[in-house]
């Protein structure tokens, strides 16, 4: 029998991978990218859990609108990334620190 | 009948629409336009000044005291510019306006040559309506601005060659000295109104009685009389202005300015204001023993101790400045044994004389292309024989030879001392009566350096330039004793006014002394406090101006004076060696005299020095080191310091944030979970 | 016999196994396609567990946008780009420990604080839209038309910009190369194409020393 | 004729400046003439406002109010007394002199400053209209911007330094009372000044508003020790900055504690009048030794402005102790007036003495005093001026300079002969400071070639200076009238000071 849990014990499961791969992925922004899509979805299992359990159309509304927000995010992303790589021949984040104080 | 506002106005303002042409057009009017209209100015404040002095003295008018204008209103207490015209101001005004006509006329000949003609001009007009603003005045606001005017006028005269360092240092150290008394003065007005609730002449003098009693509490435990504390501020002021001791420093050096300037500012008139200002202040004088002993204290000191600086002075107008501020000390001493009317009188004589001697030297100045060292004179006799009799007549007046008019007055002075009993009167009548020995020695000295003796320049014939070529500018650089051509009598325009001086030197004193000094003549004007009334106790000795003048010369100040008399006849005359030797015989007292016993050094030590120290001090130290390092700059920077340590938690580094991040998030769980439990 | 809600826990954790394993892929493998790959099996597995869920048009969505549009994006400009791997990786191994130390410490805080045992009685209710008598789809979509119609729009419009954004971005003119301008071409006007010079008259040939060229 | 004649003050100027700017810097000498109308319409006004004034009736009079902000009961109201119309008067007098003054001197972009010139007029006036207390922060407030304009484009060297500092002093010591008055509108539900003004107070909020005003106004005055913007802002200052912010924007620190700390915490002004009162004297003392020491003309009289806005808070404060002390409301009167005509005369003198380095400044390009010497010998009738006006600001009597101090001092004096005593100090430190640097620049003989190729002033610098003394000369020789047209208003001023709110 399902109960809500799993759902959310498979977000937060997925959450942390996403979590973990901040740190041992650092410099590779397509991974970085990625790991925020992880994070994302483990987000929106919750609405869907939660939706679903509480009987609330709200929570898959929601999911749709991140699934929107998130296509246009990575969009915007992978464009902006193009452009680093054009412009500095890498996607090292260790090599773009124009934000230090 | 009542004197006419209008000519009180025209006496007052005619000089200063002189002031004002002369000043603002002179280029327009050019030099004999400049001096016509100052002197017609001045001629008929001259004129009309003497025409109220008649109508006065005749009793066709009564004494005007009147306001023309309110200056300010508030609530009680007002200020007005206005007239009082007593015979005591009416007599300043006569003696101002005569001297100054007679300085206008003589500087025509002493500024031919300068540049500055018609700024001269201007400056001096502007000095008499300022002089006539503080004789004139009925209350102290008009007073504190003549007296401060004048100061003004006498700052741009002293420095009226602008270009030479010591003339513009002589006039800043004049005018800041004066703000010394000034600043005495203005809290004695201050405790004036505090007291007497105004600051109009008339009621504050009605009002004086009232002050018996009263006290000003200084500390807690100290309570001052009001007389003696508006007494004193007051005479702080008239310290700086007449220039007694220790306020003394600055007239000396302010013979820098032209002599016609030395003359009526700085002998006859302006100095002469704060003897004028306290004797018009008597019924508060009067008040306070105390404030009266400080007064004929320093008038002593100052008598005796600034005319032996005289002796060892070689410029011929320092002579005559010491001895001015000598002869301010005879009547500062008046003052203060309640003789006010001596003061006043020996005032107007001291004014004719001395004025006589300054333009008198001028003359000789003139003569010597601007050499004013005596070392370099002598036997000028032959050279200016009007010069040479007009100077001795006022030399002799000046020493209060019987007959002269200084006699006259100084000795009722020395007289009026003898007689007080108020604290300190030994002492000032020791002064008074050394003064008169001193008095004679550096006078005799200076004539007998001057006009007596063998001639101590040499004439040399220079073909190759020009005769006249030495300008005002550039008269110190000649070398002394040589001379390019013999010296000779100065134009009518120098000698005239001499004459004219040299007149009432001789006999204003005869012809005054009755009324002025025991006539009661100044009514009301000066109030004397009946145990004060040293020279009501003289008036029962009077029998007339002869019997005065033939009692006079058996009398220790003759006496004094004719061996002073004899002691320089010797030694200029016969002896001219020993005078060296003297002086190197007394040598630690002549170098204390030539120091002018350091006072002038201290203060510039201690004021001028000490002053720009303690501001740089206090600059650097306060403004720029304490509140802008440390608490302006000081924040900024810190606040610097601060971001610039935060800002290092700034890597740029797109892991560095998250990791902040999901450190906060764990820290925002870990604080749930934590409060959950 | 299996029961039938037996059978969804058999599938959920057959999924979510296959999930959690498809993400350790994403994060762990060395070759970027590779983990792109990884994520679209994350994505595919994840939409069967909604399926789970009986949310099916959202699972539905997610394999036409996510995998049919997002990780075709995410491929193409890891294809397209050339990426060295290897300095990339640097630091893989000395960051393993510490990422896999606070991904647990985070995951004990979150099942701590979510109460996984007290959501454990939280059993699947019916389903609301088979409640209300409709499809999943019919559910959402009436939802979606009618009580966030706004913000509906504004996610179309979101969208929308992001794609122009996206183009700006990218676009880039190359210098030197040819092509046709449509747009100026229909914008011609005859004085761009013809121009009326007017001349001097020649002069005699002996000017020219005198005269250098206008 | 006109019912809304102070908000016509302060507009016109205000909406002036935009034909100015839109001269643009091609056309200099239509954005010069622009200016200068609008500025003499401006005081024309103002003349016209001085006609239609009752100085009899001491209330407020020309009305004018409209809700500004409904929601804060904020009210767009405008009415003058006879102080501020003294200060109005002083501010459209100077306006055209600035404007004069920089007509040639301005060569870079002459309409942004004239324009900048005038939009500080229109809030300077607007700050001595305002009757509501916060319409009062945004024109205090408001008018910083121009003024950091005029110092940051036009300035010296230093001038980006010398912008912050200004702009951080003064608005940090505003920000207090910006505190305070939202405080007071809590209690009393309005920014209306007369509300106030009647509201009753503990002694402990008023302590802690009457610090919040200090704040405020003591940078403004400038006060020690908060006064060390002013030396950097004057130094860095085009010549017509500095005047106007001496001229004018010093006296709305002055003016600020008329409005603000006497009627609205008279207890705590009273109870830390010492402090006041302790300040002014320092500043006559110390800062006129400062002063004494200083190389840069501008730093010198901006030191000496201290000094003498001294005297300003030194009378306004001593009216405590004469009126609740003593008793002694005319002293108190005495004192006031002696502050306010203290502040129009030092309008005069110090907006003179900083036009009058300018002018030196136009011609040699240096404020250091050991560059100048003997500057008389070639501009005489410079000479005239200069030294004129340093006597005005020594205080000699017959120029304005005398007024304010003469009365202060009198009034001093019958609250505590000691404190007269330190005051009248000014006299002489004021005099040496100023003497001395008219010796070092004026007399003596010619110092350097530079100083031999100057060209004495020309017409329109004889008409700025010229206008600055008759006013130094007028208001010295017979202040009676500016004293009249205040003096209703003083009176009900220190009427209040005896009101205990506790």
């Amino acid at each position: 029998m399902i109960t809500l849990s799993h759902f959310i014990v498979l977000g937060a499961v997925l959450f942390c991978i996403a979590v973990a791969s901040l740190f041992i992925n650092r410099k590779n922004v397509i991974v970085l990218l990625m790991s925020i899509e992880l994070m994302l979805l483990a987000v929106n299992i919750n609405f869907v859990a939660f939706s679903r359990f509480l009987g609330d159309v709200a929570g898959q509304v929601f999911v749709f609108f991140i699934l929107t927000v998130a296509a246009a995010e990575t969009a915007i992303g992978l464009a902006i990334l193009v452009l680093l790589f054009r412009n500095r021949s890498t996607i090292n984040i260790a090599q773009i620190d124009s934000m230090k104080g | 009948m009542e004197l006419s506002t209008s000519i009180l106005l025209t006496i007052a303002l005619a000089p200063l629409v002189g002031c004002v042409l002369a000043g603002f057009l002179g280029k327009v009017i050019g030099r004999a336009g400049s001096h016509t209209v100052t002197i017609l100015g001045v001629a008929i404040s001259c004129g009309l000044s003497i025409y109220v002095l008649y109508l006065l003295c005749t009793g066709a008018a009564s004494v005007y005291n009147q306001n023309i204008y309110t200056w300010f209103e508030i609530g009680k207490y007002t200020a007005s510019v206005g007239f009082l015209i007593d015979k005591l101001a009416a007599m300043m005004m006569v003696v101002v306006t005569f001297v100054s006509l007679l300085v206008h006329i003589y500087t025509i000949g002493y500024m031919y040559e300068d540049d500055g003609y018609q700024r001269f001009f201007s400056y001096i007009s502007l000095f008499t309506f300022s002089m006539l603003m503080l004789v004139m005045s009925n209350n102290f606001m008009q007073l504190f601005f003549g007296w401060e005017a004048v100061g003004l006028v006498s700052y741009l005269l002293i420095g009226f060659w602008f270009k030479r360092p010591t003339a513009i240092y002589a006039n800043l150290k004049a005018f800041l000295v004066n703000r010394v008394g000034d600043f005495g003065f203005l809290l004695g007005i201050a405790a004036v109104l505090y007291f007497l609730g105004t600051l109009d002449y008339a009621t504050a003098f009605a009002n004086a009685p009232s002050l018996v009693g009263k006290t000003l509490q200084i500390t807690q435990n100290h309570a001052w009389d009001a007389a003696t504390v508006i007494g004193i501020l007051l005479f702080i002021g008239a310290m700086g202005k007449s220039a007694q001791v220790p306020l003394h420093v600055w007239l000396p050096d302010s013979m820098e300015g032209p002599t016609p300037i030395s003359a009526l500012i700085h002998a006859a008139t302006m100095v002469t204001a704060g003897i004028f200002m306290v004797a018009r202040m008597s019924p508060i004088f009067e008040l306070s023993e105390s404030a009266l002993s400080f007064v004929m204290v320093i008038g002593a000191t100052g008598a005796l101790f600034t005319g032996l600086i005289g002796i060892v002075q070689n410029d011929i107008k320092r002579v005559v400045a010491y001895s001015t501020l000598s002869q301010l000390g005879y009547m500062t001493v008046a003052l203060g044994v309640s003789a006010y009317a001596g003061a006043v009188f020996h005032l107007m004589t001291h004014a004719f004389f001395k004025a006589l001697l300054f333009l008198g030297a001028g003359s000789v100045i003139i003569a010597m292309h601007h050499e004013q060292d005596m070392r370099y004179m002598g036997g000028l006799r032959k050279y200016m024989p009007i010069t040479w009799i007009t100077m001795w007549v006022g030399s002799l007046a000046l020493c209060g030879v019987p007959f002269f008019a200084g006699f006259y007055s100084k000795d009722a002075i020395i007289e009026a001392v003898g007689e007080s009993h108020r604290w300190g009167a030994n002492y000032a009548y020791f002064c008074v009566m050394a003064g008169a020995f001193v008095t004679a020695l550096y006078t005799f000295r200076q004539m007998y350096l001057t006009f007596h003796g063998k001639e101590r320049f040499t004439v040399v014939e220079n073909h190759g330039h020009g005769h006249h070529v030495e300008h005002m500018d550039d008269h110190g650089h000649h070398e002394q004793g040589i001379m390019h051509e013999a010296p000779k009598e100065s134009p009518w325009v120098v000698t005239l006014p001499l004459v004219l001086l040299a007149i009432p030197s001789l006999v204003i004193g005869f012809l005054a002394v009755k009324p002025m000094l025991f006539g009661g003549w100044f009514g009301g004007s000066i109030q004397v406090h009946e145990a004060n009334d040293v020279l009501g106790e003289l008036s029962h000795e009077f029998h007339g101006a002869v019997a005065m003048a033939l009692h006079g010369f058996t009398q220790l100040p003759f006496l004094l004076v004719l061996t002073a008399f004899v002691i320089t006849t010797y030694i200029y005359l016969f002896n001219p060696a020993m005078a060296d030797r003297i002086k190197n015989a007394l040598k630690p007292i002549h170098a204390v005299l030539h120091h002018k016993y350091w006072i002038d050094s201290i203060y510039f030590v201690i004021f001028a020095r000490g002053g720009i120290k303690l501001g740089h001090a206090l600059w650097k130290g306060g403004d720029a080191a304490v509140i802008d390092g440390v608490l302006v700059d000081g924040s900024a920077s810190l606040v610097q310091r601060i971001a610039s340590g935060v800002r290092r938690l700034q890597s740029g580094y797109l892991y560095h944030y998250a990791f902040a991040m999901i450190l906060g998030l764990i820290l925002l769980l870990g604080g749930y979970w934590l409060v959950g439990q | 016999m299996i029961d039938s809600s037996m059978f969804q826990l058999v599938c959920f954790y057959a999924f979510a196994a296959v999930t959690v394993g498809a993400a350790l892929g994403v994060i762990t493998l060395r070759n970027t396609v590779h983990a792109v790959l990884s994520l679209v099996l994350t994505f595919f597995s994840t939409a069967c567990i909604w399926l789970l869920a009986e949310a099916e048009f959202l699972a539905i969505a997610l394999i036409v946008v996510y995998v049919g549009a997002v990780m075709v994006l995410f491929l193409f400009v890891v294809m397209m780009l050339d990426i060295k791997q290897e300095h990339l990786r640097e630091g893989f191994i000395r960051y393993l420990p510490v990422g896999i130390i606070i991904a647990l410490v985070m995951l004990g805080e979150m099942l701590a604080l979510i109460g996984v045992r007290a959501m454990h009685m939280a059993v699947m209710g019916a389903n609301p839209a088979t409640v209300a008598g409709v499809s999943n789809t019919e559910w959402l979509g009436h939802a979606l038309y009618t009580q966030f119609l706004l913000p509906f729009e504004i996610a179309a419009l979101i969208l929308t910009v992001g794609v122009v954004a996206a183009v700006a971005l990218t676009l880039r003119h190359r210098g030197g190369v040819r092509h046709q301008s449509a747009a100026q071409q229909v914008a011609v006007k005859p004085s761009d194409r013809i121009r009326i010079v007017k001349m001097a008259a020649e002069r005699p040939a002996q000017d020219k020393n005198q005269e250098p060229t206008p | 004729m006109f019912n809304h004649l102070l908000s016509l003050l302060i507009w016109l100027p205000i909406v002036g400046a935009i034909p100015v700017l839109l001269a643009g810097s091609g056309r200099p000498n239509v954005a010069r003439w622009t200016a200068l109308l609008v500025a003499v319409l401006t005081f024309v006004f103002s003349l016209y406002l001085l006609s239609q004034y009752n100085a009899a009736d001491s209330a407020k009079q020309l009305t004018e109010s409209h809700m500004w902000i409904a929601s804060l009961g904020v009210h767009y109201s405008l009415a003058v007394d006879g102080i501020s119309i003294a200060l109005i008067l002083l501010t459209t007098f100077v306006g055209i002199l600035v404007i004069v003054g920089a007509w040639e001197v301005i060569q870079n972009n002459p309409h942004q400053y004239m324009a900048a010139m005038l939009v500080l007029e229109g809030l300077m006036i607007g700050v001595f209209c305002a009757t509501d207390a916060l319409l009062f922060y945004v024109f205090f407030e408001a008018m910083l911007i121009p003024m950091f304009i005029l110092i940051g484009i036009w300035g010296g060297p230093r001038r980006v330094y010398a912008t912050i500092k200004f702009f951080i002093y003064t608005f940090l010591g505003s920000i207090f009372m910006l505190v305070g008055l939202i405080y007071l509108y809590l209690k009393a539900g309005t920014f209306d000044l007369q509300a106030l003004a009647a509201l009753p107070l503990s002694m402990k909020e008023q302590s802690w508003l009457f610090f919040a005003f200090l704040a405020a106004f003591a940078v403004k005055v400038p006060m020690v020790p908060v006064h060390t913007w002013l030396p950097d802002a004057h130094v860095e200052a085009p010549t017509g900055g500095s005047v106007v912010l001496a001229a004018v924007m010093l006296k709305i620190g002055g003016y600020g504690f008329l409005r603000f700390s006497l009627p609205i915490v008279p207890d705590a002004s009273e109870a830390y009048a010492w402090v006041v009162i302790g300040l002014s004297l320092i500043a006559v003392l110390y800062i006129g030794y400062v002063a004494l020491v200083q190389e840069d003309m501008k730093k010198l009289v901006a030191y000496s402005s201290v000094a003498h806005m001294g005297f300003v808070t030194l009378g306004i404060f001593i009216a405590f102790m004469l009126v609740r002390g003593a008793g002694n409301m005319d002293a108190a009167k005495l004192g006031m007036q002696g502050a306010m005509v203290q502040m129009i005369s030092h309008g005069f003198v110090s907006g003179a003495m900083f036009s009058c380095i300018g002018v030196l400044y136009d011609r040699l390009h240096s404020r250091q005093i050991k560059d100048y010497g003997g500057v008389i010998n070639v501009m005489p009738w410079f000479g005239f001026f200069y030294v004129f006006f340093a006597m005005a600001n020594s205080g000699l009597p017959g120029t304005s300079g005398f007024v304010g101090e003469f009365q202060v001092v009198l009034a001093s004096f019958q609250a505590n002969p000691w404190i007269a005593l330190f005051a009248a100090f000014t006299l002489i430190i004021g005099a040496a400071y100023t003497l001395w640097m008219v010796k070092r620049v004026m007399w003596g003989d010619i110092a350097n070639p530079h100083v031999a190729e100057m060209k004495d002033i020309n017409g329109r610098e004889v008409f700025v200076l010229g206008a600055f003394a008759a006013a130094v000369l007028v208001l010295g020789v017979w202040p009676q009238p500016l004293i009249h047209l205040m003096d209703s208003s003083v009176t009900q001023l220190v009427q209040q000071l005896g009101n205990h709110k506790i």
